[in-house]
């Protein structure tokens, strides 16, 4: 495998794992706070869609975007009216927003559109484009460096750099800030947030909202910066590889950062069965290859490569009276 | 004592929970511009107004039944089993190599047989999460999700590149033999002298799945070893105190879940299809999810709960016959039901107790 | 009233379902007349729908795809009097029902053959959905109008996965694009349902050509689509509605002798069709037709002389 | 002299949960300066009324004055703002914080975390110095022992510049040395001028320690008195309503063979920590054996062995066979067949399961014996049969085998779990706590059936964690300390004092 091809491996990693990241990172927020969330995949479909919807109604990509996360985070208040207010059962509300995001994405883009549960396709302004770094061009002739930079550092929608900028920002507030101190506490044990003064509820609603945020910039990155436009099911099962990269990632940012580079490294070599070929000498099921994050994860699960602690209190609504 | 009466917890908070439900979803089919008391007309005819509606909602139901009953067991055990899904797939697979590759001399006999490998499939699906949640304290809620996925891609390869007949164009094995194909519901019925329709899918597999129902009744009521589920269900170290092995029972409990979901196949894989499709279960496994919580895990609650759903599927397949209403609402209208029959349904039950309790206080 | 029963991918997938959508509306509007129309949601419906629209009184009943085989063998019989159009099937044996296959690898050498004379590279791309036998089977005429141009050619094929989601995952799609763009492909056809929408999207964005499948989808990205592989699934359901009560039933296979493959030009791709292409591919065309030359089909043998899978 | 407004005046306070009332109309005043106790049994509402004073339940009725101002306090938030601290009955920190951080949770300076972590390290050493309570401000909370933890939650209280502390059951987990200290800090606050309130069930702390002391019952507040007015036979009245026999009459033992015998017993949690170091212990029939020692020094990991849900090395053999240890053999069921049977010390977590109606709780544990199953099923009459035989012997109220255990008042529970293993006729009985949480009254009736089981001949082998328990109703008293035995004596021959020192690990 020459250098090149590399490179271009990477900068593939680095497409696939962004939304990834950013839903592991929402993910990461909510299940900090004690709030366990497999509906990352319904909130990122559904900001795909709105995104993708009122960009294409609007022209603008930015308008796309305040409506990508609007929407994820409706569902997000929905989640935690489910589990924080009415303390229900997370993993069932989870459930509940996945379906309702499948069906209601589809029903509304056809009542708007009229194509089959699509938005029309996205030009010019109505999507994110590429961005070139200064000098891209220039240094792509230095040798290593150039290329890298130039392939792989150069050249992603904006929305890959504020992925990447939220790793170190996820970790700063979670670790240096009073909110952050707040919030691992109140995933490990409430009662202690509670009887410090520090109200649960809203910890907990702000940590599902973050959430929503993030999960809204990850389907807005799907359906407006790595394609341009809406289909249905677009996140295809990328909500739950993130919720695997999660657990993976033992609940910690940085971790969350190698996790979904990890995964999308996977999903990078699945398209290149050539490389693979090349590397082993073995020809791989892409069937195969696609289950690989899912099989990692069963393996990390057993604890064989290090045991995945959840925060303490999570899973559970916090019921001061019985 | 508690708050509320029984028959309140039981059968009010969940009729409640769904007509909220239901309003919700006529509101969003007044918003896509269509007319829901129409549409609840369709539906109930479509479903209920005939015995062919009704073959094929029991057809459905006969499917959620046992991805239901598979998901109350494990809940009996205080194990959250998501990969009905892909328990029922491996099912499907167990069904298919029984029909497949043994000559069966009656369909009797197929349907023993097929039911035992679809159960085994089943279990066997299970019991890597179940090993993993007993032995090592892996969440088996992702464990399980995570096997609904690699069950996915084992069946289409098994079935793109080893089941699939040579030339043939379906990813799908091959027709089973005519001898293991299962009586219908107007077979079984015609010689009671009552007529049912004869197109309906529903079928002999009905009857083995409220036998399930009554099995599992009995199997946690009434024995011993649903006494051990239950009480590890309910807390772990009174399991331990008893001398109840958790490892024992998250298997048992697992695997008996596991093979109920496997189960599944004879009624869509040999009953309907007759021959295994790749994507058979359809998310039957999610449903069943729905059904326990609906059902409150009671064998009985569960039967109510997979027919309701089985009118929801079937009503919901009329709807798209003859409306232009897409079918996504029906996904919809699931989506809605669980969500306040399964997450919400605090938001009924606290001021529904509260007003028992204002009503027990006046009377004291 | 006749009936259409869209597969599960619903009546407006952008290509396959939607060519019959397209078919029926083009006669609903021609005669004003209406038609009866279900887009499946399950396995179990497909026969369900059969009988419930063979119950109504509808006639002729059209059917797509190859799963609605198996549902039709066994209701069809039950209902002499309705006649049925079962598209992509030709197999059956039932007197009522008009089967109409088509001969995807023949359409798919001819887009094959302008893949690998619109090349510089001298390698062109696949990208498939859900890997399925009807798939490889596009993938395979492909690979055999691509060598026929250039024996050294290389046809890089990928499929974008094992569940029904590879046929809605355009993210997949791009990335697999820019994938064998990466391997030197400038020419990729994409036979991926929603998912061919990302691998066009990104081939227009990267510059290079793509080419469409089933409906005729040059007009996505005018300029940057060279073709699309036709299949016209809509004038057989149009056909089909035309005749009527009166259809003819029997197997049918449609090939390019009978325009029921081709490959779509027009104002959007006119320009990026030479004429010695043209002048290439529609000699070819004559040739199969005339039965001088025989492209391979993936299921004779499940295997394919150009492609490995 | 004009009169002091007093430091918290409560009046009319309600609560209920659900369909419990766990507080009646309560009305309290306490001055500052003083310690002012509470006692009342368990269930009679204390840890409820400071959680409502300290903002953490809301009241359904009442108001609340502080230093004569009338305060609403909705939140613990409030609370802290008028200046109350509290330390929780069950400690509410953040286990896998360090103490700084748990210390600044809440009460941080400020949006960012280092600059409020400094000024804190600061703070807590000052605070340290001046009251004694040295803690390391970077270990992690869950390294801690109990006391520690503690300490910690003091801390909490004093950086948040509380004059008012509440302290829920303190002693309840403190060695009597510690426990000591602790009223020496409590002093020394007093004397600066704070206002404390100190819920304690011992009688002899409230003598020592406290200026006035109330006592609850039932939700009710039933009296405050100067402690140096009353007695603690008094006070036992006002709590219970009735005069109350604090000793039990039983004749010496007549110990016979050795029933269970300990030998070289190490035992290792799952974390890696060893927390019994090598005992060797011996209960012979007709005699009563008593753990002493402060919680968490090994007792219930003995339990746990004995009862077959722990693993451990060693050897242990009852009636002169071996016990198995961490093989097959090693549950709760082989046990049973040897002749064990076992009072859990938390029936509501291990004993009972609380939505198992009573007749499936009498079953628990003994559902595989032949008399209660036949091949795969559970024989429902004849368990039901027994439960209400049984529940008539043991005095159940109300006596419906029907009724889920949750629906009984702790004693009902206990009485039932007890009637469960006792009426087996065991030839070693575990108990566990046998009183915790069980009211005076049913407590008399408890330990008889105790004695009486001994009486016949049997072994019993007794934890708690309540020292005039263990001196009125052991025959002979084993110190448990840091997982070793500390000492064994005759109980006739030792008292609280020389048990106390044992218990903080001091040999004599
Ligand atoms: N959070 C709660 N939800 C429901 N009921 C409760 C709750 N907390 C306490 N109770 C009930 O209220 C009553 C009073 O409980 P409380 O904890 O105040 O008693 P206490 O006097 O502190 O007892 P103890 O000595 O055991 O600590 C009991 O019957 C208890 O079961
Ligand atoms: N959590 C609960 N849920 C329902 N009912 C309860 C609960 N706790 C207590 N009760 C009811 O309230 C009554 C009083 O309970 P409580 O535990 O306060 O009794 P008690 O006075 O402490 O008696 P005992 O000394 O036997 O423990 C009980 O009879 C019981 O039926
Ligand atoms: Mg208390
Ligand atoms: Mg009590």
């Amino acid at each position: 495998m020459d250098f090149l091809t590399f490179v271009q491996l990477l900068d593939s990693t680095v497409r696939l794992a962004t939304p990834l990241l950013l839903a592991c990172l929402a993910g990461l927020f909510s299940e900090r706070a004690g709030i366990f969330d497999i509906g990352l995949e319904g909130k990122m479909l559904a900001a795909a869609f709105f995104s993708a919807a009122i960009a294409a109604l609007s022209g603008s990509v930015w308008l796309g975007l305040l409506a990508g996360i609007a929407s994820s985070m409706v569902f997000s208040l929905l989640h935690g009216v489910a589990s924080i207010t009415f303390r229900g059962n997370q993993l069932i509300s989870g459930v509940a927003i996945n379906f309702l995001a499948a069906g209601l994405t589809v029903l509304i883009a056809q009542d708007w559109f009229s194509q089959g549960g699509r938005t029309p396709s996205l030009m010019g302004g109505a999507r994110f484009e590429p961005i070139t770094l200064p000098f891209a061009e220039s240094l792509g002739a230095i040798p290593i460096f150039g290329p890298i930079y130039r392939e792989l550092i150069s050249g992603h929608s904006i929305l890959v750099y504020v992925a990447f900028a939220m790793v170190p920002l996820t970790w700063w507030i979670l670790f240096r800030t009073r909110f952050g101190l707040r919030l691992r506490a109140v995933g490990e044990n409430p009662a202690a947030v509670d009887t410090a003064g520090v109200s649960v509820v809203g910890l907990r609603y702000a940590a599902v909202i973050i959430c929503g945020v993030l999960c809204g910039l990850a389907g807005a990155y799907l359906s407006t910066a790595l394609q341009a436009g809406f289909v249905k099911d677009m996140s295809a099962g990328r909500g739950f590889i993130a919720l695997a990269a999660l657990i993976f990632a033992k609940w910690r940012p940085w971790y969350a950062l190698y996790a979904t580079l990890l995964f999308g490294l996977f999903g990078a070599l699945e398209t290149r069965p050539d490389v693979i070929e090349a590397l082993f000498g073995i020809r791989v099921q892409g069937a195969l290859l696609g289950a690989l994050p899912y099989v990692m994860t069963v393996i990390i699960l057993a604890g064989f490569v290090g045991k995945a602690i959840p925060p303490r209190a999570g899973g559970e609504p916090y019921v001061k009276e019985r | 004592m508690d708050v509320m009466p029984k028959w309140a917890e039981v059968i009010l908070v969940p009729l409640i929970s769904l007509v909220l439900a239901a309003v919700l979803s006529a509101i969003v089919i007044l918003a896509i511009g269509e007319d829901p008391v129409e549409a609840v007309n369709l539906m109930v005819t479509g479903a209920l107004g005939s015995t062919y509606g009704w073959g094929y909602t029991l057809y459905y139901a006969t499917n959620f039944l046992f991805t239901g009953l598979a998901v109350s067991v494990a809940f009996h055990a205080g194990l959250f089993n998501i990969g009905g899904e892909g328990q029922a797939m491996l099912g499907g697979l167990g069904v298919a190599l029984a029909c497949l590759f043994i000559p069966w001399p009656h369909w009797t006999l197929a349907l023993l047989g097929a039911s035992v490998a679809a159960a085994l499939f089943g279990a066997a699906w299970a019991a890597i999460p179940a090993f993993l949640q007993a032995k090592r304290g892996s969440h088996i809620v992702i464990t399980t999700i995570m096997f609904n996925f690699i069950g996915a891609a084992v069946l289409n390869y098994v079935l793109v590149n080893l089941m699939r007949p040579p030339g043939s164009m379906d990813p799908a094995t091959a027709r089973f033999p005519e001898v293991t194909h299962l009586p219908t519901l107007h077979d079984i019925l015609l010689p009671l002298g009552i007529s049912f329709s004869r197109s309906a899918p529903a079928n002999v597999t009905f009857v083995i799945a409220l036998l399930a129902c009554v099995l599992v009744w009995f199997l946690l009521w009434r024995t011993w070893l649903g006494y051990e589920i239950r009480s590890y269900g309910k807390s772990e170290p009174g399991a331990k105190y008893a001398g109840i092995s958790p490892v024992v029972i998250t298997m048992i409990a697992m695997l008996i879940s596991g093979a109920l979901a496997g189960l599944m196949a004879i009624n869509n894989v040999m009953g309907e299809a007759e021959r295994l499709v790749l994507n058979a279960v359809e998310g039957a496994g999610f449903i069943g999810i729905a059904v326990a919580l609906m059902g409150r895990s009671h064998p009985f609650g569960v039967l109510l709960a997979a027919i309701l759903f089985g009118f929801l599927y079937q009503g919901g397949a009329e709807l798209a016959l003859w409306t232009s209403i897409p079918r996504e609402l029906i996904v919809v209208i699931q989506a809605l039901v669980i969500l306040f029959t399964g997450a919400l349904d605090n938001m009924v039950r606290m001021p529904l107790e509260r007003l028992f309790l204002m009503l027990r206080r006046r009377e004291a | 009233e006749p009936a259409v029963i869209f597969d599960l991918g619903g009546k407006f997938d952008k290509s396959f379902n939607e060519a019959a959508h397209n078919g029926a509306q083009r006669w609903a509007e021609e005669t004003g007349q209406t038609y009866r129309e279900i887009e499946l949601q399950s396995e179990a419906q497909r026969e369900q729908a059969l009988r419930r629209f063979a119950e109504a009184g509808a006639n002729p009943i059209i059917t797509m795809g190859f799963a609605m085989a198996d549902p039709l063998s066994t209701v069809a019989p039950d209902y002499p009097d309705t006649k049925f159009v079962a598209i992509d099937v030709t197999w059956l044996d039932a007197p009522n029902v008009r089967q109409i296959g088509f001969a995807e690898h023949e359409g798919s050498y001819l887009v094959g053959m302008m893949a690998g004379m619109a090349s510089e590279s001298g390698t062109v791309g696949f990208i498939g959905g859900m890997d399925i036998p009807l798939i490889r089977h596009f993938a395979c005429g492909y690979a055999q109008g691509v060598k026929a141009v250039d024996p050294e050619a290389t046809v890089v094929a990928n499929m974008t996965g094992t569940t029904p989601a590879a046929w809605n995952d355009p993210v997949k799609g791009s990335e697999l694009t820019k994938a064998q763009i990466s391997q030197g492909a400038d020419v990729i056809y994409a036979a991926a349902g929603g998912t061919g929408v990302g691998v066009l999207q990104t081939a227009a964005d990267e510059d290079i050509l793509s080419i469409g499948v089933d409906s005729n989808q040059n007009h996505l990205h005018p300029g940057k689509v060279l073709t699309s592989m036709l299949k016209r699934v809509d004038v057989a359901v149009y056909d089909a509605l035309k005749a009527g009560t009166d259809l003819e039933t029997g197997v049918f296979t449609f090939g390019l002798a009978e325009e029921g493959v081709g490959y779509a030009l027009d104002d959007n791709n006119a320009p990026l069709v030479s004429d010695e292409m043209k002048a290439a591919v529609d000699a070819a065309r004559e040739k199969i037709i005339a039965g001088d030359l025989e492209v391979a089909s993936y299921y004779a043998t499940d295997s394919c002389p150009a492609l490995d899978f | 002299m004009v009169e002091q407004a007093p430091a918290i005046e409560l009046k009319g306070i309600s609560k209920a949960f659900g369909p419990v009332q766990a507080n009646k109309n309560i009305s309290i005043r306490v001055m500052p300066g003083t310690i002012h106790g509470i006692i009342g049994e368990n269930g009679a509402g204390k840890s409820t009324l400071m959680s409502i004073l300290y903002g953490f339940y809301k009241a359904d009725a009442g108001e609340i004055f502080i230093s004569g101002k009338k305060t609403e306090i909705p939140d613990s938030q409030a609370a802290i703002a008028a200046g109350i601290g509290m330390v929780f009955q069950h400690f509410k920190l953040v286990e896998n914080f360090t103490v700084l951080e748990n210390i600044i949770l809440g009460a941080e300076d400020g949006g960012l975390l280092t600059p409020s972590l400094a000024k804190a390290r600061k703070t807590l050493l000052e605070l340290e110095h001046e009251y004694g309570l040295n803690v390391d401000p970077d270990a992690v909370i869950e390294e801690l022992g109990v006391g520690m933890q503690q300490r910690v939650e003091i801390l909490k209280a004093l950086y948040r510049q509380a004059d008012i502390l509440i302290l829920d059951e303190p002693t309840g987990v403190l060695t009597p040395a510690e426990a000591d200290q602790l009223f020496r800090i409590l002093d020394r606050l007093r004397q600066e001028g704070k206002t404390i309130i100190l819920i304690t069930h011992k009688l002899r702390e409230i003598m020592e320690a406290t200026d006035t002391v109330s006592v609850m019952r039932r939700g009710e507040m039933t009296a405050t008195v100067k402690t140096s007015d009353t007695s603690p036979a008094e006070l036992a009245e006002l709590m219970v309503g009735r005069k109350v026999l604090l000793r039990v009459d039983k004749t010496p033992a007549q110990p016979g063979d050795v029933v269970l015998d300990i030998k070289g017993l190490r035992v290792v949690d799952d974390k890696g920590v060893e927390r019994i170091k090598g005992i060797d212990l011996q209960v012979r029939a007709g005699e009563i054996v008593g753990i002493a020692g402060v919680a968490g020094n090994g007792q219930s990991e003995l339990l746990e062995v004995l009862g077959g849900y722990a693993e451990a090395t060693g050897e242990i053999r009852v009636n002169g066979q071996p016990l198995d240890l961490s093989g097959r053999y090693a549950d709760g069921r082989s046990r049973r067949a040897r002749g064990i049977a076992h009072v859990p010390e938390d029936r509501q977590r291990e004993g009972l399961i609380m939505d198992f109606s009573a007749w499936e709780n009498t079953a628990f544990g003994y559902h595989r014996d032949p008399g209660y199953q036949s091949g795969v099923l559970l024989n429902n009459a004849a368990i039901r049969a027994d439960t209400e035989a049984k529940m008539g012997r043991f005095d159940v109220r109300p006596p419906n085998p029907a009724l889920a255990a949750k629906n009984f008042s702790g004693g009902n529970q206990q009485k039932i779990v007890l009637a469960r293993e006792i009426e087996r006729n065991p030839d070693l009985l575990l108990v566990g706590q046998p009183t915790r949480g069980v009211d005076i009254g049913a407590i008399e009736f408890i330990h008889q059936q105790i004695v009486a089981l001994r009486d016949k001949g049997k072994a019993v082998l007794l934890v708690s964690v309540e020292l005039e328990e263990i001196l009125a109703l052991a025959d002979r008293v084993a110190v448990m300390f840091d997982g070793h035995i500390m000492g064994e004596r005759l109980s006739a021959e030792t008292d609280e004092k020389e048990l106390g020192l044992l218990m903080a690990g001091v040999s004599a």
